[in-house]
């Protein structure tokens, strides 16, 4: 266990747990979905260090650098992915927060009490 | 390893500030931030179409997506 | 001549959502019957696929790459099974869409629809466990559109809500899949079975941890059901009865898929898995039965009782006796096929008298004969009774957990007495009762098709259910015996 | 109440720590920066011969497990189509018209090819660079977001859009159901893989990508546009 690996392990549960703070603690609707935003960036870069390998190069065919010494590709295609749902999720939940105001007219999620919780 | 160590506490500062602002744009600008130093930590890892991704997709379009949504809604957190 | 795979039915859905897409805004009454035709093809050819299963089940590597390295599409029984359930109450609810000439959102509806069910399908399907990530994604996040299209501040309450169980849910997930590629280096499930035994400690046990709590929030599990009451009350009728009887089916069987095969040779720790969610099961059948007590709202009575009926199916899914497992795998039919009636009823409610409260509906239906008949039959497959098929799976259930645990089959049997009291006074107060309402309700035709069709399918399997006993066994051997899931897998058998 | 807020506050932050913690035990038995590559090995080393991208992020994404990335591309159009389905209710003008002086007009007018250049290169050379459909798509899409700076009375054409990114993805599905005709497998590569490093190789990637960027430019287009305007027109 190097150094570096501690410092980003630390970086992603850090951006875990403040999100997770967020979305269960937070009352406003934007803002929580800033939360579920750092949980899912915090989850993303969990990702890529898991492909990371010491001294390895990114994973593209360049002359002079041997396909031995790649990190791994993987994780990175996954990531890729995560990110364009995330931003979907995002847009659909933006969409969402807007007709809550418009129906409420807040974003506080304790004055919607059309439902019980 | 120095650019790392400044990278974290920018970003665990930027955290705490997102977390506890009640204006909504200053907590964006700080998601903003954060999306940010994970851009340059993709491109530490080795991962630029990752990097490219998140900056792209993930801190300009998910700033706009914010931006557009507290200008039909609200700008500051009700108490 | 195309071959029969199971990408057709994830290929006939998008092509049809795309079509749509592309030709809505100029010949935009055509694009009604488009789902209704491609669900009705993926009913076909889940039904191929299911029969042959048994004998030679149907595997594709999608790309053409072999497990591990690619992604592959496993029809075996059990996937198939759920395959087919999930496309014929999906192609019966998209027949409601005939009745009205689409206006530009409503074919937005149908297009979500249809991808929603996309994801549920390929949930079954897949044999890759990030694949299974993005086809969760897809499932859940079309649906929290259609929650949220739900009339006024209810409905854009519920779909939040949904959202965010949902997306921490997924994040979780994400988390448990990472956790285990980084430590086995493999995404695809048949591959993880004999590797599983590397996995250290704390990870096997943080991957499990973060996988039951993600698919506990997903199947609606006490405590983490917060999202499914509002969902089934602020939902369109026909998206709750589709969130209730496909989207949570769908994530319990995740969870027995990974308990039962992928974490299979954890054996320690995967016993003590199972006594949690067994517990989690117990906790969920006994909350969602004595809440949906107290209910007057009669669309949130059948929410708390879906969430009563998601505890028992876990139960039986999670106990490791074939007779509870068969049980189980028959009341997620029973129960899906029986909710869609039911939860499309509620709409009568709303439109002819403005309400859902029980009490102010009295005898809302007893001049309907026609709406009576399938919420009758619908009330009594849920309570178990013959001749329908829920008889068959409660009979099963309770049975074979008395084989094992006495106890539990205790409770789950006090929780379906509990159910049928509220049930049987549901439709006391609605069919039997005398109230002043005597309005005959107008019904449309393609309605009471739906209603009489789940009603002959209930019947004609509870009449019949050694039609499916063949599969429902073969799908406790696929699910239970990992070295048999893996020959299916990597297509050594058939394919 | 103020007490009660507290309590709530704690709770959550212990729910969250504790799940934290339980997620550093996991990590810190995972070792960092060691090769643990066991699927991964095949993409790097046997890619070049079965894909033919220089680009083995890209062979992954579109082709080893181009399953995942259809996924992916139809969650986004999801997100196209339920922000339209929501947004409809909301009749009226466009949010914040904005007010611009001719040297924006003019510099959004002389920006926007160049804009749409860059998204093009960048999608068409995902293959070979980094970048690829998504990027390339959101950079198309915001040139549309540049038309809506400079010209007030801007309306994006929804129906193309609409057009655009149903045949886009119709054009994905094609692809993979072209491998089922062939090989009886979805997504299965029948397009010959040419010459390593060059544009027109790597078999189906470039098309796909093509298809990728059209439909992501077209859809997060729509999203700007239901977001920006309050969708009253007809479309």
């Amino acid at each position: 266990m190097s150094d570096l690996g501690t410092l980003y392990y630390i970086n992603v549960v850090a951006m875990v747990v403040i999100g997770l703070y967020i979305v269960l603690t937070k009352r406003n609707v934007l803002k929580i979905l800033i939360g579920l935003d750092i949980l899912g960036t915090g989850v993303n870069l969990l990702i890529v260090v898991i492909g990371y390998i010491e001294g390895g190069t990114a994973p593209i065919y360049t002359a002079g650098i041997s396909p031995a010494k790649f990190v791994d590709p993987l994780p990175q295609a996954l990531v890729l992915t995560a990110i364009v749902i995330d931003a979907a999720v995002l847009a659909m939940a933006i969409s969402i927060a807007v007709r809550l105001y418009r129906e409420f007219g807040t974003l506080d999620v304790r004055k919607m009490r059309l439902l019980k919780w | 390893m120095i650019i790392e160590i400044i990278l974290t506490i920018v970003l665990i500062v930027s955290l705490i500030v997102a977390a506890e602002t009640r204006d909504l744009l200053v907590a964006i600008v700080a998601l903003g931030i954060i999306g940010l130093i994970v851009a340059i930590y993709f491109y530490l890892l080795q991962a630029p179409d990752v990097a490219m991704t998140q900056a792209v997709v993930g801190i300009s379009l998910a700033a706009a997506f914010y931006i557009l949504g507290v200008r039909r809604t609200k700008r500051f957190e009700e108490e | 001549m195309v071959t029969i795979v199971p990408s057709l039915i994830i290929a006939s859905l998008l092509g049809g959502a795309f079509v749509m897409t592309a030709v809505a805004p100029f010949i935009r009454r055509m694009t009604k019957y488009v789902p209704s035709i491609v669900l009705l093809f993926n009913v076909l050819i889940s039904l191929r696929l299911l029969l042959k299963s048994t004998n030679e089940p149907v595997v594709e590597f999608i790309g053409g790459w072999e497990p591990p390295y690619g992604i592959n599409l496993v029809a075996g029984p059990m996937g198939s099974f759920l395959a087919l359930i999930i496309s014929l109450i999906a192609f019966l609810i998209s027949l409601s869409f005939l009745k009205y000439e689409p206006t530009v959102e409503e074919v937005k509806f149908m297009i979500l629809f249809m991808l929603s069910v996309l994801g549920a399908s390929g949930l079954v399907l897949t044999g890759d466990i990030f694949n299974l990530f993005v086809f969760l994604e897809l499932m859940t996040i079309s649906a929290y559109a259609l929650v949220a299209y739900g009339r006024g501040g209810e409905g854009a309450e519920a779909g939040f809500k949904y959202l965010l169980a949902g997306s921490v849910a997924a994040n979780f997930y994400l988390i448990s899949v990472i956790l285990i590629y980084a430590s086995l280096g493999s995404l695809n499930m048949a591959d993880l079975v004999s590797r599983m035994t590397m996995l250290k400690y704390g990870v096997a046990l943080a991957s499990m941890l973060f996988l039951v709590i993600g698919f506990a929030t997903e199947s609606e599990l006490f405590p983490l059901h917060g999202w499914a009451p509002d969902v089934y009350t602020g939902a369109p009728p026909s998206v709750a009865a589709f969130v209730s009887g496909v989207l949570v089916s769908a994530s319990l069987y995740v969870l027995a898929r990974f308990f039962y095969t992928v974490f299979a040779e954890l054996n320690a720790l995967r016993s003590e898995m199972f006594a949690i969610l067994m517990l989690l099961g117990v906790l969920t059948a006994i909350f969602g039965e004595t809440v949906a007590l107290v209910q007057r709202d009669y669309r949130r009575m059948l929410g708390y009782s879906s969430i009563g009926a998601a505890g028992m199916i876990l139960v039986g899914l999670v106990s490791e006796i074939p007779y509870a497992f068969i049980g189980a795998l028959l009341l997620i039919v029973a129960h899906g096929f029986a909710k869609v009636p039911l939860f499309m009823m509620s709409k009568h409610l709303e439109e002819n008298y403005g309400t859902r409260d029980m009490e102010k509906v009295k005898g809302a239906f007893k001049a309907n004969s026609k709406l009576a008949i399938p919420l009758v039959a619908g009330s009594l497959t849920i309570l178990g009774m013959p001749p329908f098929l829920g008889f068959w799976g409660k009979l099963l259930l309770i049975y074979g957990l008395a084989l094992k645990y006495p106890i539990i089959a205790l409770i789950i049997l006090l929780a379906s007495i509990v159910e049928a009291a509220y049930y049987l006074r549901m439709l006391h107060r609605l069919v039997i009762q005398d109230g002043e309402l005597k309005k005959q309700i107008k019904i449309d035709t393609v309605e009471l098709v739906i209603y009489y069709a789940f009603l002959a399918l209930l019947i004609i399997l509870g009449i019949l259910p050694m039609l499916l006993s063949p599969y429902l066994a073969g799908a406790f051997i696929e699910l239970s015996n990992p070295s048999f899931y893996i020959k299916v897998a990597m297509g050594v058998m058939g394919g | 109440m103020k007490k009660l807020k507290y309590v709530y506050k704690i709770a959550g932050l212990a729910i969250a720590v504790l799940l934290g913690y339980m997620l550093l035990q996991a990590l810190m038995e995972i070792p960092f920066g060691t090769n643990r590559m066991f699927v991964a090995e095949r993409f790097i080393f046997e890619e070049p011969y079965e894909v033919g991208a220089a680009n083995t992020v890209t062979a992954i994404v579109v082709n080893y497990r181009g399953f995942d990335t259809l996924g992916e591309v139809t969650v986004l159009f999801i997100a196209a189509t339920g922000v339209a389905l929501l947004l409809h209710r909301e009749r009226g003008i466009r949010l914040a018209p904005t007010e611009t002086t001719l040297v924006v007009k003019t510099g959004a007018r002389v920006l926007l090819p160049a804009v749409l250049l860059v998204g093009l290169y960048i999608f068409v050379h995902g293959h070979l660079t980094p970048g690829g459909g998504f990027p390339g798509g959101v950079i198309v899409a915001s040139a549309l977001i540049l038309m809506y700076f400079a010209y007030e009375e801007y309306v994006a054409p929804r129906s193309m859009l609409h057009l655009l990114e149903g045949i886009a993805g119709l054009v994905f599905v094609i692809v993979g159901i072209l491998g089922i005709i062939v090989y009886g497998r979805f997504l299965q590569n029948v397009f010959p893989l040419g010459d390593f490093g060059r544009l027109f190789s790597a078999g189906f990637i470039p098309i796909v990508y093509v298809a990728i960027g059209t439909k992501v430019g077209s859809e997060l287009a729509g999203i700007i546009h239901d977001m920006i305007r309050r969708g009253g027109e007809s479309e």
